[in-house]
């Protein structure tokens, strides 16, 4: 059994009064909180043993070589991946960017295309837009706004479909796409396929051999990790065959003044000094996820997300966006309001120490073909409760009277 | 409605004062012109705040205008403010009163004099102890002054 | 005055012990240590404020924002720059991979020449390397190993030389490059140059606007700031003028289905969450060194350089790369010995507690001209003193009777 | 030389063996052989430690070969203590040395028979508490390792 005062008391920030009023913390999607844990690695690490990694002989460097290396193992074990097949980036949009410069570019051509949903993140929409007007190729679009329908994608996919990129849990619409089905479709061809991770690694179990994915990007800042590093993950075949990403220090391993042999993985793709510090912190994150259980983490948001969703039925001006039960959905919560205009909830819920968000989510088209720009969303980490859920909802009352 | 004694909600109630919500429920001038000899559309991808403001200039002066718009209480609010305060003014006056809506919003030094020239538009003041929505409260404001420096002459 | 004793006080790590022994650490040019402020900032930031940046209407995310603009602001003041010409990227690699991508991928073709010394960083080097291979240019060395010398560059710089990117401080040689000079060379030209100023804005002041240059790059890390980001400066209108780098969240300002529009500077180069702990870590690092002046720091580590340079003559079998006298030198010094090679001296030392780097310093082809491929390093910082060269040099004493 | 005391001076002792520097002073076979049937160069080019190897092989064991090279004193003395164990080995043989050689050096679980049959190279074992400088000693064991797998038949 889950401990959920315990797991709260291992967030110091979640402790904190916000505008006089207790912190309710319902932005993770945005970014998540931090446990004591993290922080404290973060510290130590430049208390104790800052040092360059890699390069040196000295004891300090040992150090920080081994700590540095032993983050990526824990990712490693964390998504069940070779661990040089984990490759260190500043988050899921340089995940994919690298996806993007170091394969897509070299393998795509105008007769391909290219399958991404119309829920992606810009991250994983404009980064293909780019790709597709570099290379001439097609860039398919999968409606999943009223769910995701393997059908509808066997109807745009074909022999030229180089590439399917799609997010494995919708930041908007809270939709958990199920992967295997579309590996089964696509095993035996050759396209590829990108998981962004960005909302399902933090959240649920992901078995990257498993789910026999080629790629699968993330970020450490909403798994309880720092800001400032993300990670990539890539079938070994395919990375040993990309060509780099940057270049520069650690990613070589010979240079003469008119040439450079690459380095191993995964160091070929991580040029210059890495972000030492954050990737020893992700490594701790990893560690305090899988000592609670991805299982565990993400049934509790499964609780808080049906709950809410209920909850959210019986309001007649409010409406979720997506399909509210008919489909997986995890803790990601979209709403607008009749007339009353996402800044000013989140304004409103401000004052009474709920952290929301307000805006496109990084998703203007989706949220365009709503007929609005904005929208607010709530979104869950296991340190959250049905208790807040009903705190945010009495607060949604009191906005619904204050605005009217 | 029980906000006693949440101390936030007084800052809340100073943003959102009963004159920005009478403005944001019934905007002014928000009917479409037409034959405008001048027109803008401003807005903020980032929340979505949009607002069209539309010009009829005579002889230098403001005859007549329109701003519509879609977005939160305070950047309707203020573009219905707007609205309200430019009619008959000429290029300079404008640009004069966009100056002191900044100063005020921007906690800069204003004259009492120039204060008092506001009129309504004091009400936006409260925007100013949330500085995220202070861009809400200038949208239309930085736009009206995009479309008069290009457009109007002196 | 500057009071020594004081500033070492700052600096947690300096106080612990490394093999039993006081750490002497001088192995600043990989990178710096890091004041308890610096250290502490981070602490804070995940502890009382943690938020994703931008696009946040609550509390925390607003303090965050604050918090990171805060620190860019603090940058640019440190460097004399307006502050939406500074550019968070990764590392100094970065920064220049980022001028290489969209700026010189785009304005570079193959009747154009590049410029770079023998002694560039295998960042500055590889980097060109590879727009070289794309475009057709030509890359052309200016040989410093004896020192800067105008004219020679004079003698390969032609009015086809798009670019000159150069180190301000050799991270081998310790040489200082007087940038003024290049300046004045291309003023008037179309010519641009990148100043590598990775190992200079730590140690000495740097003023973009007086040193009138096109573009700077340096890493935190090496400033007494965290690992994981980086700084590139470019002119306004440069910057303006340039694709962008990465695509996704943050660096756009509108996106439909098939195109979308960048934001403005400096956001248009820096996609998805961005490191956002470590851009405040720096602005509290670049503080604490305006604070002590970076005048003093200068004066102090030449100081130490030149005294460590001297006592290395009276050494028969020991050699120091570069001219040791006549040309201004910063606290970098590279040897080698004639029979006991860098690792051994290293690991030596490491077991006295004094952290020495070995190895090519990235700069392999400059360190084999040398007939070697592996030099030992000594680097200092304004915590470092006169004493612990001493040490330094009882310890050497002990590797040549050790290996002997 | 006064280096009583220093706790770190001991490990450091028993990484710079006699056996280990005398074989860095005195390479052993380090003189290139002619018609060689076999050679690999390897190196680690971060800290540029390199060893050339050359086999001569008749009837499927080590006939004749030579080790020369440059770097460190772990690197070149580990090179040297190869040259001197291999000789009448086959490829069997070789393999199985190779193995013992890693078990000793990553400290994992050897009979007493197999580390017996190191003889000399067990020299190398204070290696071991300097994780960083393990690839130097394992340098040319792994170059060998590639050598012989690609080209010895067994
Ligand atoms: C002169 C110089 N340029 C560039 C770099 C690369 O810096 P980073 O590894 O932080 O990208 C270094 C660091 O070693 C350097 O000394
Ligand atoms: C589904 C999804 N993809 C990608 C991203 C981008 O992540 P980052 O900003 O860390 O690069 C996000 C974060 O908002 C996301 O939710």
């Amino acid at each position: 059994m889950i401990n959920f005062d315990n797991i709260r008391k291992d967030f110091p920030i979640l402790d904190s009064k916000v505008n006089g009023q207790n912190l309710i913390y319902f932005d993770n999607a945005a970014t998540s909180q931090k446990p004591k844990k993290v922080i404290d690695s973060i510290s130590d690490y430049y208390t104790n043993y800052n040092s360059n990694v890699h390069r040196g002989v000295h004891t300090l460097s040992m150090k920080a070589t081994d700590a540095y290396e032993e983050g990526r193992n824990k990712v490693a074990k964390l998504i069940n991946a070779p661990t040089d097949c984990i490759i260190w980036t500043r988050n899921t949009t340089e995940s994919l960017n690298l996806i993007a410069t170091s394969w897509a570019i070299n393998n795509i051509s105008e007769d391909n295309n290219i399958i991404i949903t119309n829920a992606e993140h810009h991250s994983n929409l404009v980064t293909w837009q780019q790709v597709s007007k570099k290379t001439g190729c097609e860039l398919r679009f999968l409606d999943i706004t009223d769910g995701f329908n393997i059908n509808e994608l066997k109807n745009i996919f074909d022999v030229n479909t180089s590439l399917i990129s799609i997010t494995h849990m919708s930041n908007v619409l809270g939709y958990v796409i199920p992967i295997e089905q579309i590996t089964e479709l696509i095993s035996g061809t050759n396209t590829k396929i990108i998981v962004d991770g960005a909302q399902s690694v933090p959240h649920m179990p992901v078995d990257v051999s498993d789910l026999d994915i080629d790629f699968l990007t993330f970020s450490a800042h909403k798994m309880m990790g720092p800001t400032g590093i993300g990670v990539l993950y890539g079938k070994k075949e395919l990375l040993l065959d990309m060509q780099p990403f940057l270049f520069g220090g650690d990613m070589i391993i010979e240079v003469s003044y008119d040439d450079a042999k690459w380095n191993q993985l995964p160091y070929k793709f991580e040029a210059g000094t890495p972000n030492i510090a954050d990737a020893i912190a992700t490594g701790v994150a990893a560690d305090y996820l899988s000592n609670i259980g991805m299982e565990n983490i993400w049934n509790h948001e499964l609780e808080l997300s049906k709950y809410a969703l209920n909850k959210f039925s019986s309001y007649d001006k409010f409406t979720v966006l997506g399909d509210n039960f008919s489909h997986l959905r995890g803790g990601v919560i979209s709403f607008i309001h009749d007339k009353i205009h996402p800044h000013d909830i989140g304004t409103f819920l401000d004052q009474k120490g709920i952290a929301i968000r307000t805006g496109h989510h990084c998703a203007m088209p989706l949220i365009r073909s709503y007929d609005t720009s904005a929208a607010a969303r709530i979104s869950f980490y296991i340190y959250n409760s049905i208790e807040e859920i009903d705190s945010f909802f009495e607060a949604l009352n009191e906005v619904e009277e204050y605005f009217s | 409605m029980n906000m006693g004694g949440l101390s936030g909600l007084d800052d809340l109630n100073e943003m959102y004062e009963s004159i920005i919500l009478d403005h944001y429920r019934n905007p002014r001038k928000s009917e479409k012109i037409e034959n405008s000899d001048f027109e803008i559309n401003v807005n903020n991808p980032f929340c979505g705040d949009e607002l069209f403001i539309q010009l009829k200039i005579n002889e230098g002066i403001v005859d007549d205008l329109s701003i519509s718009g879609n977005g939160c209480a305070i950047s309707q609010s203020s573009g219905s403010l707007l609205a309200e305060s430019i009619q008959n003014l000429n290029k300079d006056q404008i640009l004069i009163l966009i100056t002191n809506v900044r100063k005020m919003m921007k906690d800069e030094d204003i004259s009492e004099e120039d204060r008092d020239s506001l009129g309504d538009i004091e009400a936006l003041e409260g925007v100013k102890k949330f500085p995220v929505r202070i861009k809400c409260a200038l949208l239309g404001w930085a736009g009206l002054e995009d479309l008069i420096k290009d457009k109007m002459t002196s």
